[in-house]
């Protein structure tokens, strides 16, 4: 499986998905630079953490009008698999490849916690190996993580099952207390129509090792890794 | 030569913050009279705090020699070896006055501050922690209602070091009347370099050319260094438009471009513009390297139009950095530089004559010899005297204090007391994870993170205590050496060096000068006699307002060493059963104690003694005990004794345990719970484990208490055979987690500087 | 050509930061403050000498990054030359 | 009574969301920006029918709140009865 790891100015979890996919998965990875438009030689693209261009304007919003990101909806329609996390879940949102977008947290302060989130949604090849309402350990680290979609969108989202992770309590409820940023419908991450384009605000990547805590983000990977062994690693391109 | 602006005449030099003496010393050097551009490079770099004119001396008693250290104080970090081929870069600064005037701003410029010293040393910074004091929080000026000091500086610090993606790990907040109209900020930073890798603030290399690159320069912070180097008065506001503004994000893409660009190899020398900006650069990067420079100001990148060769020198502007590149590859460097859409300008050139010349619109503005501006800075010999009323405070009688009727009460009261309560609400505002290496976040004794690829640890601690060092600057300066020290090795942690940060009042007040002085030797004792070298550090004088000076604070920042990340400790109790067990010596002292001053409002009488032989004894007993694996929690008692450190070992864990304990002995009942004292620490071990515990703490000849068995949902402390303390976990977790809940969390009011939405 | 845009939260947007603002206006004895928000205004300098020309780029910016019409409404000001955004009538300058 | 306010960053005063927003557009084909600063609007309805004394009154609200005078400039403008705040002759509605 060959991953990218997508950098742009600002980007920080860059290093942090590197060493996870290289050194914890022991897959093929490389960095790409946000001018890099020649995507034919990844499987999986990663969008990682930070804060591109320092998150003015709106977060997301400079680094989702950039080459490589004008670039995925074709690496998506030749079956490409993509996978944003905090910034990077900002910037499919802002580039329009995930609806809704992510608002100034309720408390209107950065927060870097461990949360819990519900698995939803379990036909994304990030999710096809978990259960659904499986709960997973991941923290956040963000000061803009507020989904927000209008009412009828977010209606149509649920309704297709778009909606990937929830934020519960650590025994699967959903609560307004577990929401940590005052996301619609506790809301933590989206998927595109086809499942091929995942986004959520936690970090997998730092859910990946027993010593930093929780293992439950290696989790996204193996369904990934899982499904690509089934699918082939070509991806019918 | 031409002379821009007004004409210089001695009163000019001592609105320069000058001296008469000084400015007459500098007719000396130059055998003339300076241009006005000329005075404004002599204010700057003779300030307080770029020349340590009144510290410099003492500060050579401190002991920077080890085994593992590679480049001591006297650059921009200090650096030590962590073997594996990993050398570690440190480095603690202060950023008080800045903060004071304008809090969100103030903090997060200090955090960009220290992280550029750290990644001019070619490292990539791995950490930050943050040593803060206040003023009471129900103080006007902390103003917990409208959030501004506190709030604005905590926002400033996550700000910064959350956009900029280095993980504030760590830290202590402290509260105190005498902080109310001076807080302090002091970061320190911890940075991760490849062992022969190093670079230094260094212009070698005749003929070799400078490279400014980074932010473009505007009129920000014009006289930052000598505005720190000034007590407050009333006019200070009126000095506020120096304030700078961070820009965190073109600190990340210069961090970057930097390491691309040493990779390289064309860079021979490198050091951040920080107070004094470009002027202190490259009169201090020639002076080191025993060469001069010749610069042209015009070629300088500049945000603001019409600016004099003074503005250009002396402009604070945030960050930039100045380069010495190999003749004839600064193209590659260029390079790098484009690619992260940054300024790399070449402004001049090494030469080999000792002086600094400065050109502008092609005319010399400047021309003075680089030694003269740093080597030559007049070093005073300041009065010290022993305050007056140091005996007045430091005599106490216990009497005058009744012992508490309801020490269960007193428990509750001191684990609320914002500077013990738990500052959890402060430290999920700082990004605590990025780099994942965090393998004990904030809330713990010190933080531990991982070394990628290696199997091992650092453990980094931050400590200082403002009260004992106003009791007795001596001890206060050990002491804070010895309990940073205690909490790494709580964690695990072998020490392996140290970095400072004095922060004191007017240097021009003998009574100052004095606490100064003995800060300064209690901390090279303590560093004798626990062997931690200090490789560098930082000193904040004039920390006072309208004569009020804040209390003497030494903070002190340690880093320890783990073998086995596996082997790190936390300070809470783990398994119901494990035995509770203290070693040091029990007794404790109400003087300077949390307790005197939270509960009687009292600042007074004689710190414990520390026993340096018997604080190592200690610390390498726990150490030995860690690294055998027979330790499953270890807490040092700090701030509101025995009790406080059994409370927060039951309710600071993910999981809250409670204990039962019971001590005998003689003294007074407040002072055995509540009374501090150095050397103690408080660990929990598998019953299993009790006889291999024994005989390895044996060995240092410490005492040991077995004090009790954890376990049940409440604190029962036992004194003499009665139970004085019976808290549930309910009633201690609200206390220690719920009273700076309300005074930092949520949402505060919006201060208008807050940064990016 | 001095300009300057204006964005705003749509309607129906929760806007915490401008409830939280009017609730410290309130606890500092401004209780007549009703429906705060806050929005973004951009004043820039245009190089370019057509108003309607302007009128268009400017609009053009906002659909392309400057706005996200998921949550955001946006107007554009083309100030009349000469005259600057703070002189308007009706308006208290600073100190 | 509805009023707005606005809070800007004073000359001089380094707004790097304002040159990277800036950048931004000159990337997107849009070189003809200049001097790009943000700013802040607070649009409010204020419980007052005198318009002095609003006037009074938001100035004060500045000064206690909502500027910060270290690095900010603010200014307010009260609207005339009736007219919208984003009805300004010169001005584009968004879509
Ligand atoms: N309290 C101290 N203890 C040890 N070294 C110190 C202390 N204060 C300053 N130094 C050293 O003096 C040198 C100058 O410090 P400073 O001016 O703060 O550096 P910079 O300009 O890089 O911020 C540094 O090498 C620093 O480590
Ligand atoms: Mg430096």
């Amino acid at each position: 499986m060959r991953f990218g790891v997508v950098i742009f100015p600002g980007t920080w979890s860059d290093m942090d998905f590197h060493h996870v996919i290289s050194e914890v998965l022991h897959q093929s990875v490389e960095y790409l630079w946000h001018r890099d438009t020649d995507l034919s030689r990844f499987d999986c693209l990663v969008l990682p953490g930070g804060f591109s261009y320092g998150d003015y304007l709106r977060a997301g919003a400079i680094a989702g009008r950039s080459p490589v990101v004008s670039a995925l909806p074709d690496f998506v329609a030749r079956g490409g698999l993509v996978l944003g996390s905090c910034n990077g879940f900002q910037i499919l949102c802002e580039a329009e490849l995930l609806p809704g977008t992510l608002l100034r947290n309720e408390c209107l302060q950065f927060r870097c916690q461990t949360t819990h989130v519900v698995v939803e949604q379990t036909e994304t090849p990030f999710t096809r190996g978990l259960r659904r309402g499986q709960v997973l350990k991941m923290p956040i680290a963000h000061g803009e993580g507020r989904y927000h979609a209008e009412p009828a969108i977010l209606r149509a989202l649920i309704d297709r099952n778009q909606v990937v992770f929830r934020y519960a309590t650590e025994t699967g409820e959903v609560t307004a207390a577990a929401n940590p940023n005052g996301s619609a419908w506790n809301v933590a991450g989206v998927s595109n129509e086809d499942g091929t384009v995942v986004g959520l605000m936690p970090h997998p990547e730092r859910a990946s090792e027993a010593s930093v805590g929780s293992t439950d983000g290696l989790l996204l990977f193996n369904s990934l890794l899982g499904s690509l062994v089934e699918n082939g690693s070509a991806l019918g391109r | 030569m031409t002379a821009a602006g007004p004409k210089v005449t001695p009163d000019l030099a001592v609105a320069h913050g000058l001296s008469r003496e000084e400015y007459d010393r500098i007719i000396g050097l130059l055998g003339r009279e300076p241009t006005y551009t000329e005075l404004g490079l002599f204010s700057a770099l003779w300030s307080e705090h770029c020349s340590y004119k009144s510290s410099r001396t003492l500060l050579k008693r401190l002991p920077s020699r080890g085994p593992h250290v590679l480049q001591g104080p006297g650059e921009n970090a200090g650096v030590v070896d962590l073997g594996d081929g990993l050398a570690l870069a440190m480095k603690i600064e202060s950023h008080n006055h800045p903060s004071f005037i304008e809090p969100f701003q103030g903090a997060a410029t200090g955090v960009g501050g220290i992280l550029r010293d750290i990644f001019t040393m070619g490292a990539r910074p791995l950490c930050l922690l943050d040593s803060l004091r206040f003023g009471p929080p129900d103080h006007p000026a902390t103003g917990a209602g409208s959030g501004y000091l506190l709030g604005g500086v905590v926002a400033g610090i996550a700000h910064y070091g959350n956009c900029f993606g280095c993980p504030t790990v760590g830290g202590e907040v402290g509260f105190a009347p005498e902080y109310a109209k001076n807080p302090l900020v002091n970061v320190l930073c911890l940075g991760l370099i490849a062992r022969g890798r190093i670079f230094r603030a260094r212009a070698e290399g005749v003929g070799n050319t400078f490279i400014y690159v980074g932010a473009k320069t505007g009129r920000d912070g014009i006289h930052g260094a000598t505005m720190a180097s000034e007590s407050f008065d009333e006019t200070s506001s009126e000095r506020r438009p120096t304030v700078q503004v961070g820009d965190p994000f073109t600190e990340k893409l210069l961090l970057e471009a930097c390491l691309e660009a040493m990779a390289t190899g064309a860079i021979v020398g490198i050091q951040d513009m920080g107070a004094a900006g470009l002027a202190c650069s490259l009169s201090e990067m020639p002076a080191r390297a025993g060469t001069g420079a010749e610069i042209e100001l015009d070629r300088v990148p500049q945000r603001e139009s019409a600016m004099t060769p003074y503005e250009l020198l002396l402009s604070e502007s945030q960050e930039r950095m100045l380069l010495v590149v190999t003749r004839g590859r600064e193209a590659e460097v260029q390079r790098v530089f484009a690619k992260w859409e940054l300024d790399a300008v070449p402004i001049g050139r090494v030469t080999g004559d000792g002086v600094l010349r400065v050109r502008m619109h092609g005319e010399l503005v400047a021309e003075v010899p680089v030694r003269a501006l740093t080597d030559d800075a007049p070093a005073y010999d300041r009065p010290r005297a022993r305050p007056a009323w140091l005996d007045a405070v430091r005599a106490f009688d216990p009497a005058t204090v009744p012992e508490p009727a309801d020490p269960t009460a007193v428990l509750l009261h001191l684990l609320a007391a914002p500077t013990i309560a738990s500052k959890a609400s402060i430290w999920r505002q700082y990004d605590h994870m990025v780099g994942i290496n965090t393998l004990v976040v904030p809330g713990s004794d010190a933080a531990v993170l991982r070394l990628k690829g290696t199997g091992k640890a650092v453990a980094v601690a931050t400590d200082g205590n403002g009260r004992y060092a106003y009791l007795d600057p001596f001890q206060g300066g050990a002491m804070a050496v010895a309990e940073a020290a205690r909490n790494v090795v709580c964690a695990g942690g072998r020490p392996l060096a140290m970095t400072d940060c004095l922060n004191f009042g007017s240097p021009e007040r003998p009574e100052i000068m004095w606490q100064f002085a003995e800060a300064v030797n209690g901390i090279a004792e303590a560093c004798r006699v626990l062997e931690i070298p200090v490789v560098g550090g930082n000193v904040s004088f004039y920390n006072e307002t309208l004569g009020q000076a804040i209390l003497p604070t030494p903070i002190v920042g340690v880093v320890g060493l783990l073998a086995d990340a596996e082997r790190r400790t936390t300070q809470w109790f783990k398994e119901p059963g494990d035995l509770v067990i203290l070693l040091g010596d029990p007794a404790g002292g109400l003087g300077g104690s949390e307790y005197l001053a939270t509960l009687h409002g009292r600042l007074a009488g004689t710190p414990a003694p520390l026993d340096l032989a018997r604080e190592r004894a200690v610390q390498a007993a726990c150490l030995a005990a860690i690294e055998a694996g027979c330790v499953r929690s270890a807490h040092d008692c700090a701030e509101g004794g025995l009790a406080v450190a059994l409370a927060e070992g039951c309710v600071t864990g993910p999981r809250p345990l409670g204990a039962e304990v019971a001590l005998d002995g003689a003294g007074r009942l407040d002072a055995r719970l509540f009374g501090e004292a150095p050397s103690r620490i408080v660990v929990s071990v598998p019953p299993g484990e009790r006889v291999r515990f024994e005989r390895i703490v044996r060995e240092w000849a410490v005492p040991v208490t077995a004090l009790g068995r954890v376990g049940g949902d409440q604190l029962t402390i036992r004194v003499d055979g009665q139970v004085r303390i019976a808290a549930s976990l309910a009633a201690m977790a609200a206390a220690f987690g719920g009273s700076f809940e309300r005074l930092v969390g949520g949402a505060t009011a919006p201060a208008a500087t807050e940064g990016a939405a | 050509m001095k300009a300057r845009i204006f964005v705003r939260l749509r309607p129906g947007v929760l806007d915490p930061q401008g409830a939280t603002i009017r609730k410290a206006l309130e606890g500092l004895g401004f209780p007549e403050v009703r429906d705060l928000r806050v929005g973004k205004v951009l004043e820039l300098t245009l190089e370019e000498t057509d108003r309607a020309r302007a009128q268009t780029r400017l609009d053009e910016m906002c659909r392309r990054l400057l706005a996200n019409p998921v949550i955001e409404d946006y107007s554009c000001e083309v100030e009349e030359s000469g005259r600057q955004p703070s002189a308007r009538p009706g308006e208290v300058p600073g100190p």
